[in-house]
């Protein structure tokens, strides 16, 4: 085991698979003698050449569908789009040609590539920098999404998705990257995509969350179980799609409360599929409302530093919801 | 027609049964065209988009590259060049009765979307143009592993050339020099939008100097031309010269579906003047002409086509739908079945 | 009044504010001498002329962006995207710029702007003329987004928008284009973004629904009230951004049930954020799981006839869904 | 420089005193540039993109327009521009500061981004290169309303170049012919992208001919150079005469952004290269040999300059940040919040 960020852990999980198979290949903008503008290829062309990292001109369409085409004739591209917000002038591709290439020839053709998307807010990133993007993902058959909080579970799932056959959108919260770090094993190991983790058990609620929000959400949890007795079992869902459904619905019935926290806005969003299912499925477990935690339903999000504070769901909301929920 | 120093003047790399071979591809695509454009009318087929007046490009440029290695990438209107690589007439008219046993997509798409089991051809979608950053992937993949002498040969038209990708696609293959062959069969029409609505210059060949590769314009109804220009363009890609965009002047002879009405946007005029260029009439004329074909050989060729139609038709016909539960299937690698 | 059908109100709505207002004006592809390809604008460019009907290259991003531009600088565009199935390359002039316009200015620019889309399936489009393509739009904030099902709302709803000064997304369903008929006023009328319509009385469960749907809806209802006597108040969305939630609470916490019609496919969509606010905010009213009828979560839609029929929801699978949650 | 017909040869349309407040936007423009760069280093400002290297081109092609009458769509590196533009160099800060009161977008936005109140110039976002087709619909509606010898004046990058949406904007142009001027400050770098890595050709200005109008490149560190070329093009514009492409090469001095190392991908012979062709030092001497600029003025512009910024620093840190509760405003026409 060693300690690192979820950079590192993304970095190493990126040299892993370069080292270990050859048909593994990155593109992107600034990757190459940048390192990429967090540094997650930092050395990667030294070590591995110009045509093996390579540095697209700026145009994310052409990333992804280039990736793709690579993807279809047998190498396994690992695009990156520089930031989230950048990713709209690919949906087009990711969309709606990734997600069906297989689907679309009835099985004779496959994608297996990975678009790596650092996301997220609270970083300063204003109104172009800080968007979550994964709702659209998540609505769409036929595409992996996986965001992880963890370095543990950054590394063994971008292993796993760069060996996956299917389009893989790996959203990379760039708050976590520096802040963030644990345990991870050093060598090469993978966590099963689809599949949520509890990270912290309780029997008072459930609180179904992802990326920055899950630490904010085990910081609130902590802290409600000191000052208020309340232990809240907080779900992970590290895939979200396919969305790991049992382990909410095993949770959300033995707690019979459901608390979902995002960054992203609420409406149409992964959260409100997970409160859907939930209301669904759990209906006659539940003894109260299926709650949610977002911000506000406005663009992601201000740059000036109070109204970026204000917009970002924190600690301290996410333990008003619980109190609340914990009332009823 | 050019001159060229082959037996009758034919174009280097071709001999006379060649010519007559495409000939005869064209013929059938023409007439199984026709019969696509009845089935329509019949109820039969949902839709249709025909080549009549694309033929000549389609089988020329196919002839000029070499399926056993070169990938190719179509687009809707590809169905000569299909034919010439290989997709049997059953399959053909299995797509657009979207029926059991279609080869592309197992009828969940439009015909001709999908992937050929036997030649690697591919057609994602719909949406035009999204197949150039595509094709540009195909080639840097067989770059990157060291697989040289394959050309990918994307096929595009006059509209898709409007699209972003096409200029992000031409930019990243010129910066690269990858072996991609732009082909765009530029019928002077995307659906009812004509050229001069389309792009401010006179062909779309010039667009290739804005990526700082060669860019040709071609008589896409001359099958000869169309196959000397698409071979050289092959050769100089195979021999690592980076890619070449080729545009072939063609006429859609037809509206652009079955759901169109072309004479709400072209004049009778130029209706009638693409008429008395049908490249299957050219061809005809210019073989015979040159002596490589006989009226004996053309009725066969044409008495074997028609025999073709009608038989292909009775066996497509005959398919069943597929499986309503077929659609689940192949959704991820993974087996299993969505909610 | 008159008797029209969905298209025929479209065309209506569009003619009338071209007359009334100079500085609205059309761009897209094939929407001159063709009229459309679903003849809506037929006859526009002889009586417009072609400055204000612009056939233009085939290239969404730059119809989008172009509509946008015009809008800042004081014209009242209305954009045609052909298909919905090819709005995708232009979700990041519309997502991206558009919706944000305004917000992302403090108010000193605004685009007011109408995104038109024929989409949806059941029309034998295949993979790429049948998408529903409404969950990213109602996710994002800054867009309204508009999804008419009969005659009358098209033609109000669409007046309106043309006269919104935001962005709007107006969504009609292909199949309804010439099925649907119904009475509509001859001359100018609006009816307003945002308020969803109750189109059928009922006391035993509420049927959330939009589009298409709506007709599936009704029919369904119709049927169980005859032959079961089973009384489903039908709600018709009409808006699906800004959600009209309290016309929808209302219904169901006075029926305490809910079942949401789409034809969009689950997943983080419209119908999944109609749940979570129900759940969230009618749950002690709820005596019953909050269900859904939507396709499976495949891509829209396969060409075949068979398949097809199976993947849309129908009449026969609505009064499916309702009879069992009736029995809860 | 060119020796135009003007005084002291200068181009036609510039007087001396014209020469003198151009350099003098570029002498405020470089310190308070160099002051924002040290305010995030400060931890001050989050971050900071550098018109380093650029002014001459900004100030000069701002000076060829006419700020009453034509549209500005600009980029994040227009820190000179909207200075000669006329925004104040309290208002620049405020945005760097993220402060009440930043006219642009109530500091909701990156510095630079938003709409200026007072000058009809806006910049909507940070995705490289959608200002493009913006632009050409601001043009269209001018158009479209009878309202000729505006120019819209759309500034990018090279970077920008590179994407889909600069081919539909410029093709859309071409056909219509619509009065936009695209002006591309090519720096040679799309962050750490060398130019060679973005195309494949020597100038972005050859882009222009795919669309059917004409592009100049121009060497962005001279003042009069861009000046002419931009006025040129200003007026063939206004005269009907269809767009223009105008490459400026200029350099970028500094890092992409504050949260760039530039060591990282240049050489330091590059980096030293490019600082011996400072565009202001370039316009200081060449102001100063032509006799346009003595010693004594010179060092009052430099004084008054860094007063402003001293001055403007006092001003902008003492503003307060933008209430919490004003970021519920302004999403839709309709007041009111969202929950
Ligand atoms: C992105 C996109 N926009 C619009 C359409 C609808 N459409 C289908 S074909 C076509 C015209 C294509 O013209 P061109 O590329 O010249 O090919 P042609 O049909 O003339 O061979 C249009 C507008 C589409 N399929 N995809
Ligand atoms: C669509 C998009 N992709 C990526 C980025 C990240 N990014 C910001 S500026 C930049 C480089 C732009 O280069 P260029 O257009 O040459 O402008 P310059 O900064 O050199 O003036 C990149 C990649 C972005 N803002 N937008
Ligand atoms: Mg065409
Ligand atoms: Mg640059």
């Amino acid at each position: 085991m060693a300690t690192m960020n979820v950079l590192e852990a993304v970095r190493d999980a990126m040299r892993l698979e370069m080292r270990r198979d050859p048909s593994v290949f990155m593109l992107g903008e600034d990757i190459g003698a940048r390192g990429g503008v967090f540094l997650a290829s930092d050395g990667f062309v030294e070590e591995f050449g110009e045509d093996r990292v390579i540095d697209t001109p700026l145009a994310e369409s052409s990333i992804v569908g280039i990736a793709l085409g690579a993807a279809v004739n047998g190498m396994r591209p690992i695009a990156e789009i520089q930031f989230g917000d950048f990713i709209w002038p690919a949906m087009n591709q990711l969309v709606g040609e990734a997600a069906r290439a297989r689907y679309g020839t009835a099985g004779k053709r496959q994608a297996g590539m990975v678009v790596r998307v650092p996301h997220g807010g609270g970083v300063r990133g204003g109104l172009y920098h800080s968007q979550s993007v994964e709702a659209v993902l998540a609505h769409t058959p036929g595409l992996k999404v996986v965001a992880p909080a963890t370095p543990y579970d950054a590394k063994g799932l971008l292993i796993s998705a760069i060996r996956d056959d299917d389009p893989v959108v790996f959203l990379e919260h760039k708050r976590t990257y520096r802040l963030v770090r644990g345990e991870a094993p050093e060598g090469s190991y993978t966590e099963p995509i689809g599949r949520a983790e509890i990270k912290r058990r309780g029997e008072d609620m459930t609180i179904v969350t992802y990326g920055l929000m899950l630490h904010y959400s085990l910081q609130a949890a902590a802290q409600v179980a000191e000052q208020d007795g309340i232990e809240a079992e907080v779900i992970d869902l590290r895939t979200l799609r396919p969305l790991d459904t049992e382990t909410v619905l095993e949770s959300v019935r033995r707690t019979s409360k459901a608390l979902i926290v995002q960054e992203d806005t609420p409406v149409a969003s992964v959260g409100s599929e997970v409160a859907a299912v939930i209301a669904d499925q759990a209906f006659f477990r539940l003894d109260g409302p299926v709650r949610r935690v977002t911000p506000p339903d406005l663009p992601p999000m201000p740059y000036s530093p109070l109204q970026e504070a204000e917009y970002m769901p924190s600690p301290i909301k996410i333990i008003r919801a619980i109190q609340q929920l914990a009332a009823i | 027609m050019p001159e060229g120093s082959g037996a009758a003047g034919l174009p280097e790399g071709l001999d006379a049964s060649d010519a007559v071979a495409m000939y005869r591809t064209m013929v059938l695509s023409r007439m199984l065209d026709e019969r696509v454009w009845m089935m329509n009318r019949q109820g039969k087929a949902a839709i249709a988009a025909s080549a009549q007046g694309h033929e000549a490009a389609q089988v020329a440029s196919v002839k000029a590259l070499d399926p056993s290695r070169d990938h190719f990438l179509i687009y809707y209107r590809q169905f000569t060049a299909m034919l010439a690589l290989g997709a049997t007439p059953v399959e053909m008219l299995s797509g657009f009765l979207a029926k059991s046993g279609e080869p592309m997509s197992g009828a969940r798409q439009f015909p001709l979307h999908g992937s050929h089991p036997r030649v690697d051809l591919f057609s994602f979608s719909n949406v035009v143009g999204t197949q150039l950053p595509q094709a540009v992937g195909v080639a840097l993949a067989d770059r990157l592993r060291g697989d040289s002498g394959r050309v990918t040969m994307v096929y595009f038209g006059d509209g898709a050339a409007s699209q972003g990708d096409c200029h992000e696609a031409m930019n990243f293959a010129g910066i690269h020099r990858l072996p991609v062959l732009f082909f765009c069969e530029n019928n002077g029409y995307a659906t009812s939008v004509p050229l001069r609505r389309q792009m401010a210059i006179a062909s779309a060949a010039e667009r290739a100097a804005a990526y700082g590769f060669p860019g040709v314009s071609v008589d896409g109804r001359d099958m000869f031309a169309v196959y000397e220009a698409t071979k050289k363009a092959a050769d100089s890609i195979r021999a690592g010269g980076g890619p070449v965009l080729i545009e072939a002047r063609v006429d859609r002879l037809l509206p652009h579906t079955t759901d169109d009405d072309h004479t709400r946007y072209r004049s009778p005029d130029d209706i009638g003047q693409m008429r008395d260029r049908d490249p299957v009439n050219l061809t005809e004329q210019t073989l015979k002409r040159r002596g490589l074909l006989d009226e004996q050989t053309d009725r066969a060729i044409k008495y074997e086509a028609r025999r073709t139609v009608i038989d292909a038709t009775d066996k497509a016909e005959a398919l069943p739908y597929p499986d309503t539960e077929d659609m689940h299937d192949h959704l991820y690698a993974e087996p299993g079945r969505a909610l």
